[in-house]
């Protein structure tokens, strides 16, 4: 469904992963994790395709990835309901209803997003997966400020979604009680990346004369 | 017992709800009065013809649009003071009738300049600050509208109309400086010795009254208006909660 | 598409930034040129036609940077990027919006605002005209330098200087199409010229501001 | 060091919180645990000063407090050590070194706050608090984005200032491992709050004629 | 008080909304009017006075969201209202920055338009002057319009629509000096009233932008 091969990302112009592939089959789960600044939400924007690799490949199938980040891209003087119509309409995914009330946001629907606490906007961010008909989801730090009992909504969900065939990418720090592969990004550090103790060779002394690597 | 239970939610429903129908009738009556007589019974002004009876609109919507931002001002600081909620809403209330009347006097000043002057409109000293009153209101209506929290508006909206009142009188006099006028000066003054001839000024007076009694009826009848919205709005933010 | 449109149209009259506000700057331009100027209405009605396109292109602008800026802080853009819609579209659509909120306000008020500054008799319907045809161009260029700016941090004044020199023609061929609507002399070239720019403009513009867009997101 | 008694606060002009009650003295970290939406942001920032009260008495001794939310307060344009200068400047605190150092910012010295990874900027964002050199930090959902050493570091560093004789009220979901009294805010849920189940009187037939709920 | 004074300048400058842009907006300005009122020099120098002191107070204006905004969106704002500082001292800090990243090189680069827009000979050290004296000014009105409309999602044009008319006195007495300076009249009076205006607001207005904020915060 998903396959992700050799690939390098970089950041501001510097390597950040380097070597790092991945399959991700339906009704599968991967879940990245390592060590903040290890390079996380870059591998999720690049496979997501909002930035291009610096090498490797990326097969995902055409218009198959629903993305969810840091921010949740909801419009605070629209309401709940406004703002999942929205996305539905663009993505031409079903109807809002089961999404609302698989993050019990039934009670909320017609509150405008900006008078939401923070975890419950984070709830209608992640309902929003919901409406996009995606089948490849790929979620970063996804239970950020949400309590226990909304995590296992979460959990449910993400279940639901990879019976039903489809696949989940979740970058996380936490346990989330699902079943689920893991992958430790802590051996693709790049070399010379953030962090990295020991430092690569000098960039005045490339070793292939035409490859500056000034200019990755 | 003092007045200020007056400015007690259910109180002023209370007594303005028994007061409104007398002010209602009392308010057409004083403006039917005034108007009839000013426009039929009234003749024309040698110079000026039949334009002359615009006066009987222009001049109490000219007076009442000042004043209705003198009763908000007074409105607003006493809720900055003893936090009243009624007077916020009278303020709040007061605004668009303030800004109508605004409107009212410089559409009649337009349409009555256009044979006096020549023009619409003119860079005249009093045109331009009630221009700039204009916006005054624009500005204020537009915080109000752009604040949700009700409490947190009202208490915006007081600054604005305080600091803003300051600002208001320094252009009057600052548009003064910049141009001489056309406009006539104020010729309702008592003592003063080119009064507007007895013809035309007793149905003035009568509509003045009328414009003033129109524009406290309003008031009561928007500040209720608010009050009910007010409720409705903890209603539904509740009922949704629930 | 149409629903990113109805979208933006909601927000714009509900995010307190809507249709009264870009025809109360745009008035209160129009009041402080005489406060700056001088009162005289012979010499206000000569400066009238290109204040009032100076003044809507300045009006244009204020609003410019909420056309992308907002969808970027919420990560919207982000997830419209990789939504099931051609980003030339969302930009399109961003732009449309924008001009239903802003350009065509101002195409209703400005015959006010004429009166207020002796605006010639003849002038009217020639302003009319022009601003209906020109306003279109400002908010499609406008959408453009939005969008080359909108990852830096309250680019507003940038996004002023990299957007006005871009509407310096639009801004000569109106202007003068009003000036010598007023003189009573032929205007057909400049008006055929703003129709040309805007026809191009909503044309082709749209494709540069989602390379952009694209650039900037990454 | 920080008394709070029957307090109640509103958000958005509503009542959230009815009744709340507790006491920190010094050494001691109280943690804030509730559902999602149930108030802890809105009745932090009520003890904070940044907003008032509805009812009940907050004492607190006069600038005494530190105050961390969900947003950060860095400055994108900055760097990391500039960021902290400037609030150790403006809270006349410590110097910034020991700070840096308890979250493990020595090596991100002198990168621009907006090249951060998500974890990253909460540390800098939790360092602020050393250098405001105050004794009661009050903290909303300080570990988001943190992975498990970073949280550990927090860890400690509220244990250091405890024992420093400082104190701690802290709203999380998580457990920080921390030793703390644990505040539940479910049983102070106002009436007719969001998610009650008993509506409150309805209010055109309040019990007090001179009392309006609409204004409350 | 300093160091928050500091921080703001090195933002200015540093996030791309600096010294140079404030600049470039009134120099676009200026350049664009001609074409829209047309060339004449006689005519220009007319209207000279008056556009330089419009185009400083839109050049003033377009910067006034960030001087609480940002701060607002990141928290800043939260913690500097718990710091050890008080706030009326926190508005000041920042109006005075914003004036010296935007009024100040507006001071200093005036005589040069003035070139380009004829102003006559007369009228350079008054239109300095002038500037000097009334900029700072639009820069504590712009704080307190800037502290009234923090809390809403980019109030862009609410915050021109409620600031404009607060700059009506000065932009009166602004634009009234230089015109008098040019046709060689006293300016002793209108000069007088734009430095009681000044003093009167730098004096007064941290007090109430100080009262909007906290009530904005909360
Ligand atoms: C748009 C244009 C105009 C505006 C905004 C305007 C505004 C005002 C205002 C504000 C007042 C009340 C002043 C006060 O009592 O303090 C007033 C009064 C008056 N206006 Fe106008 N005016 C306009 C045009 C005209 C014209 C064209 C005339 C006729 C020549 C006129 C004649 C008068 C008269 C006779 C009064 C009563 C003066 C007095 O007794 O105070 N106005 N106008
Ligand atoms: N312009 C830049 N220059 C140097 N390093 C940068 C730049 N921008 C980002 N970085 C670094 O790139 C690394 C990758 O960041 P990324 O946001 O992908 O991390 P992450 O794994 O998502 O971390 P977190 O768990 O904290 O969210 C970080 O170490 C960050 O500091
Ligand atoms: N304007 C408003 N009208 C109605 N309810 C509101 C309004 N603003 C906020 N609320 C509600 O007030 C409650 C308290 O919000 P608060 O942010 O304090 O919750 P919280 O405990 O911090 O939640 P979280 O753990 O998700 O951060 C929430 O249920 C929220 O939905
Ligand atoms: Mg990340
Ligand atoms: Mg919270």
């Amino acid at each position: 469904m998903l396959t992700v091969d050799a690939l390098s990302c970089a950041r501001g112009g510097l390597a950040v992963l380097h070597g790092v592939g991945f399959v991700l089959n339906p009704g599968e789960v991967l879940i990245l994790r390592g060590p903040n600044g290890i390079g996380k939400t870059t591998l999720l924007r690049t496979v997501a395709g909002l930035q291009p690799p610096v090498a490797g490949r990326i097969d995902a199938p055409a218009e198959g990835l629903a993305y969810a980040a840091h921010a949740d891209g909801l419009k605070a003087q629209m309401t709940v309901v406004e703002n999942l119509e929205f996305w539905s309409a663009i993505f031409g995914g079903p109807p809002i209803d089961e999404a609302l009330r698989a993050f019990d946001l039934v009670g909320l629907r017609s509150r405008l997003a900006q008078n939401l606490s923070a975890g419950q906007k984070r709830r209608l961010g992640l309902a929003r997966l919901l409406v996009t008909g995606r089948p490849v989801w790929i979620l970063d730090e996804p239970t950020v400020s949400l309590d226990r009992a909304s995590v296992a909504l979460f959990a449910d969900a993400v279940r639901a979604h990879c019976a039903a065939g489809g696949s989940a990418l979740i970058a996380t720090h936490i346990d989330l009680g699902l079943q689920a592969e893991v992958l430790d990004l802590t051996p693709f550090r790049a070399e010379g990346a953030p962090g990295e103790a020991s430092p690569r060779p000098r960039a005045d002394a490339p070793t292939d004369p035409f490859d500056d690597e000034a200019f990755l | 017992m003092s007045i200020w239970e007056y400015a007690n939610p259910k109180r002023f429903m209370q007594v303005s709800g028994a007061l409104l129908p007398w002010l209602v009738g009392l308010t057409l009556l004083t403006l039917i009065v005034g108007l009839v007589w000013g426009f039929f019974f009234t003749g024309d002004d040698y110079r000026q013809g039949s334009t002359v009876k615009i006066i009987y609109l222009h001049v109490p919507a000219a007076l009442m649009a000042i004043n209705a931002w003198m009763m908000m001002l007074a409105a607003s600081l006493i809720w900055l003071v003893r936090r009243h909620h009624v007077s916020a809403l009278a303020a709040r209330a007061a605004a668009p009738i303030g800004l109508t009347m605004t409107l009212i006097a410089l559409a009649t000043g337009a349409i009555w300049g256009q044979p006096m002057w020549g023009t619409w409109w003119a860079w005249d000293p009093r045109l331009t600050s009630f221009l700039i009153l204009f916006l005054f209101y624009l500005g204020y209506i537009a915080l109000w509208e752009a604040i949700e929290t009700p409490d947190t508006a009202a208490d915006l909206t007081s600054v604005l109309c305080i600091v803003g009142s300051v600002f208001a009188v320094l252009s009057r006099y600052a548009v003064n400086f910049w141009n001489q006028g056309l406009h006539q000066g104020a010729s309702l003054s008592l003592d003063k010795e080119e009064n507007v001839s007895d013809v035309f000024f007793f149905p003035l007076l009568v509509c003045i009254a009328g414009f003033v009694l129109l524009f406290v009826t309003l008031v009561f009848l928007r500040t209720r208006t608010e009050i009910r919205q007010r409720r409705l709005d903890a209603l539904e933010a509740r009922e949704r909660l629930a | 598409m149409i629903r990113l449109f109805l979208r933006d149209l909601a927000l714009g009259v509900r995010a307190g930034g809507g249709f009264g506000l870009g025809l109360a700057f745009f008035l209160i331009l129009v009041v402080l040129v005489p406060f700056g100027v001088g009162p005289e209405p012979q010499f206000l009605s000569r400066i009238a036609p290109g204040i009032l396109w100076v003044g809507a292109l300045l009006a244009c602008l204020l609003s410019l940077d909420r056309i992308f800026q907002l969808d970027f802080e919420d990560g919207s853009l982000d997830l419209l990027a990789v939504a099931p819609v051609p980003l030339e579209g969302v930009t399109a659509a961003k732009a449309l919006a924008h001009w239903v909120t802003t350009g065509l306000p101002l195409v209703l008020i400005a015959p006010l605002l004429g009166v207020l500054l002796n605006l010639p008799g003849p002038a009217y319907s020639y302003m009319i005209l022009s601003l209906a045809i020109g306003t279109p161009a400002l908010s499609f260029i406008g959408a453009f330098g939005a969008a080359l700016t909108v990852g830096l941090k309250r680019g507003g004044l940038l996004l002023s200087l990299l957007v006005l020199p871009l509407y310096v023609p639009t801004l000569i061929f109106g202007a003068e199409t009003v000036r010598r609507g007023a003189e009573g002399l032929p205007v057909g070239t400049p008006l055929a010229m703003l129709a040309g720019i805007s026809l191009a403009v909503v044309a082709l513009l749209p494709f540069a501001a989602a390379a952009a867009l694209r650039i900037n997101l990454r």
